[in-house]
Protein backbone atom coordinates (compact mmCIF):
# COMPACT_ATOMS: atom_id res chain seq x y z
CA UNK A 1 0.00 0.00 0.00
CA UNK A 2 1.24 3.49 -0.96
CA UNK A 3 2.49 5.50 2.01
CA UNK A 4 0.89 9.32 2.07
CA UNK A 5 1.60 11.77 4.74
CA UNK A 6 -1.57 12.12 6.96
CA UNK A 7 -1.83 15.79 9.25
CA UNK A 8 -4.27 15.60 11.65
CA UNK A 9 -5.22 19.30 12.72
CA UNK A 10 -6.41 19.23 16.30
CA UNK A 11 -8.02 23.29 17.27
CA UNK A 12 -10.23 22.25 20.15
CA UNK A 13 -9.88 21.80 23.51
CA UNK A 14 -10.53 18.56 25.07
CA UNK A 15 -13.96 18.51 26.80
CA UNK A 16 -16.38 20.68 25.37
CA UNK A 17 -16.50 19.37 22.25
CA UNK A 18 -16.22 14.98 21.12
CA UNK A 19 -13.59 16.61 18.59
CA UNK A 20 -10.81 16.18 20.44
CA UNK A 21 -11.64 12.17 21.50
CA UNK A 22 -12.96 11.67 18.25
CA UNK A 23 -9.34 13.02 16.72
CA UNK A 24 -7.65 10.51 18.77
CA UNK A 25 -9.76 8.07 17.86
CA UNK A 26 -8.73 7.78 14.25
CA UNK A 27 -5.30 8.60 14.96
CA UNK A 28 -4.77 5.49 17.26
CA UNK A 29 -6.34 3.30 13.86
CA UNK A 30 -4.51 5.56 11.75
CA UNK A 31 -1.34 3.63 13.74
CA UNK A 32 -2.21 0.42 11.98
CA UNK A 33 -1.50 1.48 8.36
CA UNK A 34 1.77 2.73 8.87
CA UNK A 35 0.80 5.87 6.92
CA UNK A 36 3.30 8.48 7.86
CA UNK A 37 1.29 10.45 10.52
CA UNK A 38 1.58 13.68 12.09
CA UNK A 39 -0.38 15.49 14.81
CA UNK A 40 -0.84 19.51 14.57
CA UNK A 41 -2.18 21.38 17.76
CA UNK A 42 -2.86 24.72 17.20
CA UNK A 43 -5.28 27.19 18.61
CA UNK A 44 -7.33 25.73 21.79
CA UNK A 45 -6.02 22.32 20.45
CA UNK A 46 -2.86 22.84 22.60
CA UNK A 47 -5.09 22.49 25.85
CA UNK A 48 -5.79 18.81 24.85
CA UNK A 49 -1.98 17.95 25.90
CA UNK A 50 -1.50 20.03 28.98
CA UNK A 51 -0.23 18.49 31.94
CA UNK A 52 -2.30 18.19 34.57
CA UNK A 53 -6.30 17.48 33.36
CA UNK A 54 -8.09 15.96 36.12
CA UNK A 55 -11.56 15.15 34.48
CA UNK A 56 -12.98 14.14 38.42
CA UNK A 57 -15.78 16.43 38.63
CA UNK A 58 -17.24 16.54 35.31
CA UNK A 59 -17.85 12.43 35.14
CA UNK A 60 -16.03 12.01 31.56
CA UNK A 61 -12.88 10.21 30.50
CA UNK A 62 -9.30 11.43 30.98
CA UNK A 63 -8.21 10.37 27.53
CA UNK A 64 -5.32 12.96 28.41
CA UNK A 65 -3.61 9.82 29.36
CA UNK A 66 -4.32 8.07 26.39
CA UNK A 67 -1.17 10.54 24.62
CA UNK A 68 1.25 8.64 26.67
CA UNK A 69 0.67 5.39 24.56
CA UNK A 70 1.03 7.12 21.07
CA UNK A 71 4.91 6.58 21.50
CA UNK A 72 3.54 2.52 21.48
CA UNK A 73 1.84 3.39 18.25
CA UNK A 74 4.96 4.58 17.02
CA UNK A 75 3.53 7.83 16.24
CA UNK A 76 5.39 10.35 17.50
CA UNK A 77 5.27 13.95 15.43
CA UNK A 78 3.28 16.11 17.67
CA UNK A 79 3.54 19.60 16.32
CA UNK A 80 2.33 22.34 18.69
CA UNK A 81 2.36 25.75 17.63
CA UNK A 82 4.25 28.21 19.84
CA UNK A 83 2.37 31.31 18.49
CA UNK A 84 -0.87 29.51 20.01
CA UNK A 85 0.82 28.43 23.35
CA UNK A 86 2.11 31.81 23.81
CA UNK A 87 -1.13 34.04 23.34
CA UNK A 88 -2.73 31.58 25.81
CA UNK A 89 0.14 32.74 28.51
CA UNK A 90 1.62 28.62 28.22
CA UNK A 91 4.74 27.47 27.03
CA UNK A 92 6.67 23.89 26.59
CA UNK A 93 6.88 23.44 30.39
CA UNK A 94 3.09 23.05 30.55
CA UNK A 95 2.97 20.18 28.58
CA UNK A 96 2.57 16.41 28.93
CA UNK A 97 6.44 14.95 28.69
CA UNK A 98 5.16 12.75 25.87
CA UNK A 99 8.25 10.42 24.53
CA UNK A 100 8.82 7.53 21.82
CA UNK A 101 11.82 4.80 21.81
CA UNK A 102 13.62 5.61 19.00
CA UNK A 103 14.62 2.16 16.80
CA UNK A 104 16.80 3.74 14.78
CA UNK A 105 19.35 4.80 18.21
CA UNK A 106 19.05 1.64 20.61
CA UNK A 107 15.65 2.66 21.66
CA UNK A 108 16.68 6.14 23.19
CA UNK A 109 13.31 7.77 24.58
CA UNK A 110 12.99 10.90 22.91
CA UNK A 111 10.35 13.89 23.00
CA UNK A 112 7.74 13.09 20.53
CA UNK A 113 6.21 16.91 21.20
CA UNK A 114 8.36 19.76 18.83
CA UNK A 115 7.14 23.20 19.35
CA UNK A 116 7.42 25.03 15.89
CA UNK A 117 6.36 28.72 14.82
CA UNK A 118 3.76 29.17 12.28
CA UNK A 119 6.73 29.45 9.17
CA UNK A 120 8.02 25.98 10.40
CA UNK A 121 3.96 24.87 10.66
CA UNK A 122 3.38 26.08 7.54
CA UNK A 123 6.42 24.12 5.49
CA UNK A 124 5.13 21.12 7.57
CA UNK A 125 1.23 21.91 6.42
CA UNK A 126 2.26 22.16 2.94
CA UNK A 127 4.02 18.82 2.25
CA UNK A 128 0.81 17.00 3.56
CA UNK A 129 -0.85 14.46 1.22
CA UNK A 130 -4.03 14.36 3.56
CA UNK A 131 -5.41 16.49 6.19
CA UNK A 132 -7.95 15.64 8.49
CA UNK A 133 -9.53 18.58 10.87
CA UNK A 134 -11.09 18.05 14.45
CA UNK B 1 -10.45 12.23 -9.97
CA UNK B 2 -11.56 9.99 -7.08
CA UNK B 3 -12.63 12.08 -4.05
CA UNK B 4 -13.58 10.98 -0.73
CA UNK B 5 -15.57 13.23 1.73
CA UNK B 6 -15.49 13.23 5.36
CA UNK B 7 -18.74 14.68 7.03
CA UNK B 8 -18.36 15.82 10.85
CA UNK B 9 -22.16 17.55 11.54
CA UNK B 10 -25.83 15.68 11.91
CA UNK B 11 -28.42 17.05 9.67
CA UNK B 12 -30.29 20.23 9.83
CA UNK B 13 -28.14 21.42 13.26
CA UNK B 14 -25.64 22.42 10.53
CA UNK B 15 -25.00 23.00 7.11
CA UNK B 16 -21.62 21.32 6.56
CA UNK B 17 -23.95 18.03 5.39
CA UNK B 18 -25.35 19.84 2.84
CA UNK B 19 -22.24 21.81 1.68
CA UNK B 20 -20.87 18.00 1.65
CA UNK B 21 -24.18 16.43 -0.45
CA UNK B 22 -23.54 19.81 -3.09
CA UNK B 23 -20.30 19.08 -3.80
CA UNK B 24 -20.78 15.18 -4.04
CA UNK B 25 -23.52 15.98 -6.50
CA UNK B 26 -21.48 18.66 -8.60
CA UNK B 27 -18.63 16.44 -8.52
CA UNK B 28 -20.26 13.65 -9.78
CA UNK B 29 -22.18 15.84 -12.22
CA UNK B 30 -18.79 16.88 -13.57
CA UNK B 31 -17.87 13.37 -14.36
CA UNK B 32 -15.66 12.62 -11.24
CA UNK B 33 -15.79 9.60 -9.08
CA UNK B 34 -17.42 9.89 -4.78
CA UNK B 35 -15.01 6.42 -3.87
CA UNK B 36 -16.81 7.03 -0.42
CA UNK B 37 -18.21 9.80 2.04
CA UNK B 38 -17.62 8.76 5.92
CA UNK B 39 -19.77 9.92 8.37
CA UNK B 40 -17.95 10.44 11.64
CA UNK B 41 -19.05 12.31 15.02
CA UNK B 42 -22.68 13.55 14.38
CA UNK B 43 -22.54 13.25 11.12
CA UNK B 44 -23.83 9.81 11.74
CA UNK B 45 -26.90 11.16 12.26
CA UNK B 46 -27.39 11.82 8.37
CA UNK B 47 -27.95 7.98 8.34
CA UNK B 48 -31.10 8.08 9.88
CA UNK B 49 -33.83 6.20 8.40
CA UNK B 50 -35.92 7.55 11.16
CA UNK B 51 -35.48 11.21 9.77
CA UNK B 52 -39.06 12.74 9.11
CA UNK B 53 -38.48 16.95 8.03
CA UNK B 54 -41.32 19.26 7.04
CA UNK B 55 -42.58 18.78 3.30
CA UNK B 56 -40.99 21.78 2.70
CA UNK B 57 -37.52 21.28 3.84
CA UNK B 58 -35.06 19.40 1.59
CA UNK B 59 -35.00 16.04 3.08
CA UNK B 60 -31.18 15.49 3.77
CA UNK B 61 -31.03 11.78 4.20
CA UNK B 62 -32.81 11.17 1.47
CA UNK B 63 -30.52 13.40 -0.81
CA UNK B 64 -27.28 11.43 0.09
CA UNK B 65 -29.39 8.26 -0.87
CA UNK B 66 -29.96 9.47 -4.24
CA UNK B 67 -26.25 9.84 -5.05
CA UNK B 68 -26.23 6.03 -5.37
CA UNK B 69 -23.01 6.16 -4.30
CA UNK B 70 -21.68 2.57 -4.05
CA UNK B 71 -18.74 0.24 -5.16
CA UNK B 72 -18.04 -2.09 -8.21
CA UNK B 73 -19.89 -4.63 -6.27
CA UNK B 74 -23.02 -2.46 -5.37
CA UNK B 75 -21.96 -2.20 -1.71
CA UNK B 76 -23.06 0.93 0.15
CA UNK B 77 -19.92 3.90 0.09
CA UNK B 78 -21.91 5.84 2.10
CA UNK B 79 -19.96 4.75 5.62
CA UNK B 80 -20.56 5.35 9.21
CA UNK B 81 -18.70 5.35 11.53
CA UNK B 82 -19.35 2.52 14.03
CA UNK B 83 -17.76 3.88 17.64
CA UNK B 84 -19.76 7.15 16.72
CA UNK B 85 -22.58 5.48 15.81
CA UNK B 86 -23.26 2.98 18.45
CA UNK B 87 -22.43 6.49 20.87
CA UNK B 88 -25.26 7.71 19.18
CA UNK B 89 -27.83 5.47 19.08
CA UNK B 90 -27.80 4.70 15.26
CA UNK B 91 -27.69 1.29 14.42
CA UNK B 92 -27.79 -1.81 11.62
CA UNK B 93 -30.06 -5.34 12.31
CA UNK B 94 -26.76 -6.21 13.10
CA UNK B 95 -25.66 -3.61 15.81
CA UNK B 96 -28.71 -4.03 16.87
CA UNK B 97 -29.49 -7.82 17.70
CA UNK B 98 -26.00 -7.96 18.67
CA UNK B 99 -26.66 -5.51 21.48
CA UNK B 100 -30.38 -6.86 22.30
CA UNK B 101 -32.14 -3.63 21.17
CA UNK B 102 -35.59 -3.61 19.51
CA UNK B 103 -35.26 -1.66 16.21
CA UNK B 104 -32.97 -0.25 14.12
CA UNK B 105 -32.49 3.03 12.22
CA UNK B 106 -29.66 2.84 9.87
CA UNK B 107 -31.09 3.74 6.13
CA UNK B 108 -30.37 1.00 3.96
CA UNK B 109 -27.94 3.78 1.34
CA UNK B 110 -25.67 3.62 4.06
CA UNK B 111 -23.26 0.53 6.08
CA UNK B 112 -21.93 0.54 9.36
CA UNK B 113 -18.17 -0.27 9.81
CA UNK B 114 -14.65 0.43 11.19
CA UNK B 115 -12.83 3.67 11.51
CA UNK B 116 -10.45 2.16 9.61
CA UNK B 117 -12.22 2.92 6.47
CA UNK B 118 -11.85 6.37 6.70
CA UNK B 119 -7.77 6.14 6.41
CA UNK B 120 -7.89 3.85 3.52
CA UNK B 121 -10.41 6.59 1.88
CA UNK B 122 -7.37 9.00 2.42
CA UNK B 123 -4.79 7.00 1.24
CA UNK B 124 -7.08 5.79 -2.47
CA UNK B 125 -8.75 8.72 -3.30
CA UNK B 126 -7.00 11.30 -4.68
CA UNK B 127 -8.69 13.97 -2.70
CA UNK B 128 -10.45 14.28 0.80
CA UNK B 129 -12.27 16.81 2.23
CA UNK B 130 -13.45 17.18 5.54
CA UNK B 131 -16.89 19.00 6.14
CA UNK B 132 -17.71 20.06 9.65
CA UNK B 133 -18.72 22.24 12.62
CA UNK C 1 -3.59 23.68 -1.34
CA UNK C 2 -6.85 25.06 -0.67
CA UNK C 3 -8.03 26.09 2.56
CA UNK C 4 -11.50 26.01 3.23
CA UNK C 5 -13.05 28.26 5.79
CA UNK C 6 -16.39 28.21 7.08
CA UNK C 7 -16.28 30.55 10.27
CA UNK C 8 -17.21 33.48 10.21
CA UNK C 9 -14.43 36.17 11.86
CA UNK C 10 -16.61 37.72 14.39
CA UNK C 11 -17.72 34.51 15.71
CA UNK C 12 -14.17 32.10 15.66
CA UNK C 13 -10.11 32.78 14.81
CA UNK C 14 -10.52 30.10 11.95
CA UNK C 15 -9.54 32.40 8.96
CA UNK C 16 -6.39 33.94 11.26
CA UNK C 17 -5.21 30.52 11.74
CA UNK C 18 -5.61 29.94 8.32
CA UNK C 19 -3.81 32.93 7.13
CA UNK C 20 -1.18 32.57 9.52
CA UNK C 21 0.12 29.72 8.17
CA UNK C 22 -0.87 29.49 4.06
CA UNK C 23 1.97 29.46 2.20
CA UNK C 24 2.40 31.44 -1.04
CA UNK C 25 0.83 28.73 -3.84
CA UNK C 26 -2.59 28.30 -2.17
CA UNK C 27 -5.80 29.64 -2.30
CA UNK C 28 -8.68 30.29 0.38
CA UNK C 29 -12.12 29.27 -0.63
CA UNK C 30 -15.19 31.19 1.70
CA UNK C 31 -18.14 28.54 2.34
CA UNK C 32 -20.99 28.33 4.52
CA UNK C 33 -20.61 30.88 7.39
CA UNK C 34 -17.34 31.94 6.16
CA UNK C 35 -18.53 34.07 3.38
CA UNK C 36 -18.92 36.54 6.50
CA UNK C 37 -15.42 37.15 5.79
CA UNK C 38 -15.62 37.97 1.97
CA UNK C 39 -18.49 41.15 2.61
CA UNK C 40 -16.52 44.51 2.87
CA UNK C 41 -16.13 45.17 6.51
CA UNK C 42 -13.82 45.96 9.29
CA UNK C 43 -11.74 42.11 9.18
CA UNK C 44 -11.16 42.43 5.36
CA UNK C 45 -7.80 43.89 5.64
CA UNK C 46 -7.15 40.25 6.84
CA UNK C 47 -7.34 39.35 3.16
CA UNK C 48 -6.62 41.94 1.20
CA UNK C 49 -3.48 41.05 -0.04
CA UNK C 50 -4.69 37.32 -1.07
CA UNK C 51 -7.54 38.64 -2.33
CA UNK C 52 -5.12 41.16 -4.61
CA UNK C 53 -3.37 38.45 -5.89
CA UNK C 54 -6.84 36.30 -6.90
CA UNK C 55 -6.36 33.90 -4.65
CA UNK C 56 -9.91 34.45 -2.44
CA UNK C 57 -12.85 32.60 -3.63
CA UNK C 58 -16.19 32.84 -2.06
CA UNK C 59 -19.16 30.07 -2.70
CA UNK C 60 -21.45 32.24 -4.60
CA UNK C 61 -24.99 30.15 -3.00
CA UNK C 62 -23.50 31.03 0.22
CA UNK C 63 -22.78 34.54 -0.50
CA UNK C 64 -26.24 34.94 -1.86
CA UNK C 65 -28.15 33.08 0.92
CA UNK C 66 -26.75 35.84 2.88
CA UNK C 67 -27.97 39.07 1.36
CA UNK C 68 -23.86 40.23 0.85
CA UNK C 69 -23.40 40.15 -3.06
CA UNK C 70 -23.52 43.82 -3.75
CA UNK C 71 -21.57 44.13 -0.03
CA UNK C 72 -18.10 42.17 -1.10
CA UNK C 73 -14.57 43.32 -0.45
CA UNK C 74 -12.78 43.76 -3.76
CA UNK C 75 -11.16 41.27 -5.60
CA UNK C 76 -13.09 38.19 -4.31
CA UNK C 77 -13.60 35.53 -7.26
CA UNK C 78 -17.62 33.61 -6.86
CA UNK C 79 -17.36 30.22 -7.95
CA UNK C 80 -20.60 28.07 -7.59
CA UNK C 81 -20.30 23.81 -6.55
CA UNK C 82 -18.60 22.28 -9.34
CA UNK C 83 -15.88 25.66 -9.10
CA UNK C 84 -15.38 24.42 -5.88
CA UNK C 85 -14.55 20.87 -7.55
CA UNK C 86 -12.32 22.58 -9.84
CA UNK C 87 -10.63 24.16 -7.25
CA UNK C 88 -10.09 21.04 -5.12
CA UNK C 89 -8.76 19.16 -8.17
CA UNK C 90 -6.35 22.01 -9.13
CA UNK C 91 -4.81 22.91 -5.64
CA UNK C 92 -4.24 19.60 -4.09
CA UNK C 93 -4.83 18.97 -0.55
CA UNK C 94 -7.65 20.17 1.19
CA UNK C 95 -7.31 21.51 4.57
CA UNK C 96 -10.77 23.07 6.43
CA UNK C 97 -10.51 25.06 9.20
CA UNK C 98 -13.53 24.02 10.68
CA UNK D 1 -29.25 -9.58 32.20
CA UNK D 2 -26.27 -12.71 32.51
CA UNK D 3 -24.23 -12.47 35.70
CA UNK D 4 -21.06 -14.04 37.06
CA UNK D 5 -20.56 -13.82 40.41
CA UNK D 6 -22.87 -11.31 40.78
CA UNK D 7 -21.98 -8.64 38.38
CA UNK D 8 -23.83 -8.04 35.16
CA UNK D 9 -22.19 -9.06 31.84
CA UNK D 10 -23.47 -8.01 28.50
CA UNK D 11 -24.70 -10.46 25.20
CA UNK D 12 -20.59 -11.04 24.94
CA UNK D 13 -19.79 -11.76 28.14
CA UNK D 14 -18.18 -8.48 29.09
CA UNK D 15 -18.78 -6.49 32.07
CA UNK D 16 -21.54 -4.02 31.82
CA UNK D 17 -19.68 -2.41 35.29
CA UNK D 18 -16.17 -2.26 34.66
CA UNK D 19 -15.57 -1.24 38.41
CA UNK D 20 -17.29 -5.12 38.97
CA UNK D 21 -14.42 -6.45 37.95
CA UNK D 22 -12.24 -8.72 40.65
CA UNK D 23 -10.06 -11.92 40.13
CA UNK D 24 -13.31 -14.69 41.18
CA UNK D 25 -15.15 -12.75 37.95
CA UNK D 26 -12.44 -13.68 35.73
CA UNK D 27 -11.39 -16.71 37.28
CA UNK D 28 -15.46 -17.58 36.42
CA UNK D 29 -15.16 -16.24 32.83
CA UNK D 30 -12.34 -18.45 32.26
CA UNK D 31 -14.01 -21.69 33.64
CA UNK D 32 -16.97 -20.66 31.14
CA UNK D 33 -14.43 -20.15 28.34
CA UNK D 34 -12.56 -24.45 29.37
CA UNK D 35 -9.42 -21.98 30.03
CA UNK D 36 -7.43 -22.92 32.83
CA UNK D 37 -5.46 -19.87 34.10
CA UNK D 38 -1.99 -19.90 34.80
CA UNK D 39 0.58 -17.53 36.15
CA UNK D 40 1.18 -16.88 32.57
CA UNK D 41 -1.92 -15.53 32.01
CA UNK D 42 -2.20 -13.55 35.12
CA UNK D 43 0.79 -11.99 33.89
CA UNK D 44 -1.23 -10.92 30.81
CA UNK D 45 -4.44 -10.16 32.84
CA UNK D 46 -2.39 -8.23 35.01
CA UNK D 47 -0.39 -6.33 32.29
CA UNK D 48 -3.51 -5.37 30.25
CA UNK D 49 -5.21 -4.02 33.71
CA UNK D 50 -2.02 -1.31 34.04
CA UNK D 51 -1.68 -0.66 30.71
CA UNK D 52 -5.31 0.71 30.80
CA UNK D 53 -5.29 1.97 33.75
CA UNK D 54 -1.92 4.32 33.12
CA UNK D 55 -3.55 4.75 29.41
CA UNK D 56 -7.44 4.68 29.60
CA UNK D 57 -7.47 2.02 26.31
CA UNK D 58 -7.16 -1.26 25.49
CA UNK D 59 -3.55 -2.04 23.45
CA UNK D 60 -3.52 -3.01 19.56
CA UNK D 61 -2.66 -6.49 19.60
CA UNK D 62 0.37 -5.03 17.74
CA UNK D 63 1.30 -3.11 20.56
CA UNK D 64 0.39 -5.37 23.02
CA UNK D 65 2.74 -8.36 21.82
CA UNK D 66 5.64 -5.20 21.78
CA UNK D 67 4.81 -4.47 25.23
CA UNK D 68 5.09 -7.90 26.25
CA UNK D 69 8.23 -8.99 24.73
CA UNK D 70 9.85 -5.98 26.46
CA UNK D 71 8.18 -7.38 29.51
CA UNK D 72 8.29 -10.70 29.90
CA UNK D 73 10.75 -11.49 27.43
CA UNK D 74 10.85 -11.92 23.38
CA UNK D 75 9.83 -15.78 23.50
CA UNK D 76 6.18 -14.13 25.07
CA UNK D 77 6.20 -11.43 22.71
CA UNK D 78 4.57 -12.98 19.66
CA UNK D 79 0.91 -13.70 18.72
CA UNK D 80 1.43 -17.62 18.84
CA UNK D 81 2.05 -17.10 22.49
CA UNK D 82 -0.93 -14.99 23.28
CA UNK D 83 -3.74 -16.76 20.87
CA UNK D 84 -2.08 -19.75 23.17
CA UNK D 85 -2.82 -18.69 26.26
CA UNK D 86 -6.53 -16.50 25.02
CA UNK D 87 -7.50 -18.80 21.73
CA UNK D 88 -10.02 -16.59 20.93
CA UNK D 89 -7.94 -14.11 21.21
CA UNK D 90 -5.79 -11.40 23.61
CA UNK D 91 -7.68 -8.56 22.63
CA UNK D 92 -11.35 -9.94 22.69
CA UNK D 93 -11.21 -12.90 25.33
CA UNK D 94 -8.07 -11.46 27.30
CA UNK D 95 -9.97 -8.06 27.78
CA UNK D 96 -12.94 -9.52 28.77
CA UNK D 97 -11.03 -11.67 31.35
CA UNK D 98 -9.25 -8.81 32.45
CA UNK D 99 -12.55 -6.61 32.59
CA UNK D 100 -11.35 -3.84 29.92
CA UNK D 101 -13.99 -2.67 27.98
CA UNK D 102 -15.49 -4.32 24.62
CA UNK D 103 -13.37 -3.46 21.61
CA UNK D 104 -15.74 -1.05 18.75
CA UNK D 105 -14.07 -3.03 16.20
CA UNK D 106 -12.98 -0.12 14.34
CA UNK D 107 -10.59 -1.29 11.85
Amino acid sequence: MATKKFMYLNRRSSFGTVYAIESLEVVLIAAAFEQDVSLAFMDDGVYQIVEGQNTDGIGMKNFSKTFHALGDYDINKLYVSKESLEERGLSESDLMPLVYEDEDDDWAEKSSVKVVTNEELKAIMSEQDVCLSF
Amino acid sequence: MKFAIQVNEGPYQHQASDTAFQFAKAAIENGHEIMRVFFYHDGVNNASSFTLPPQDDRHVVNNWASLNIKDADGEPELVVCVAAALRRGMLDESEASKNSIEGNNLHPAFRISGLGQLIEAGIQSDRLVVFGD
Amino acid sequence: MLHTVNKSSFERNSLQSCVNIIDDTSVILFIEDGVINAANNSKSSMIADLAAAGRVFALQGDVEARGISSKLADNIKLVDYAGFVDLVVEHGTAVSWV
Amino acid sequence: MAQICGAEVDEEGFLVDLKDWNKDICIQMAKDDEVELTEEHWGVIDFLRDYFEEYQIAPAVRVLTKAIAKKMGKDKGNSKYLYSLFPYGPGKQGCRFAGLPKPTGCI
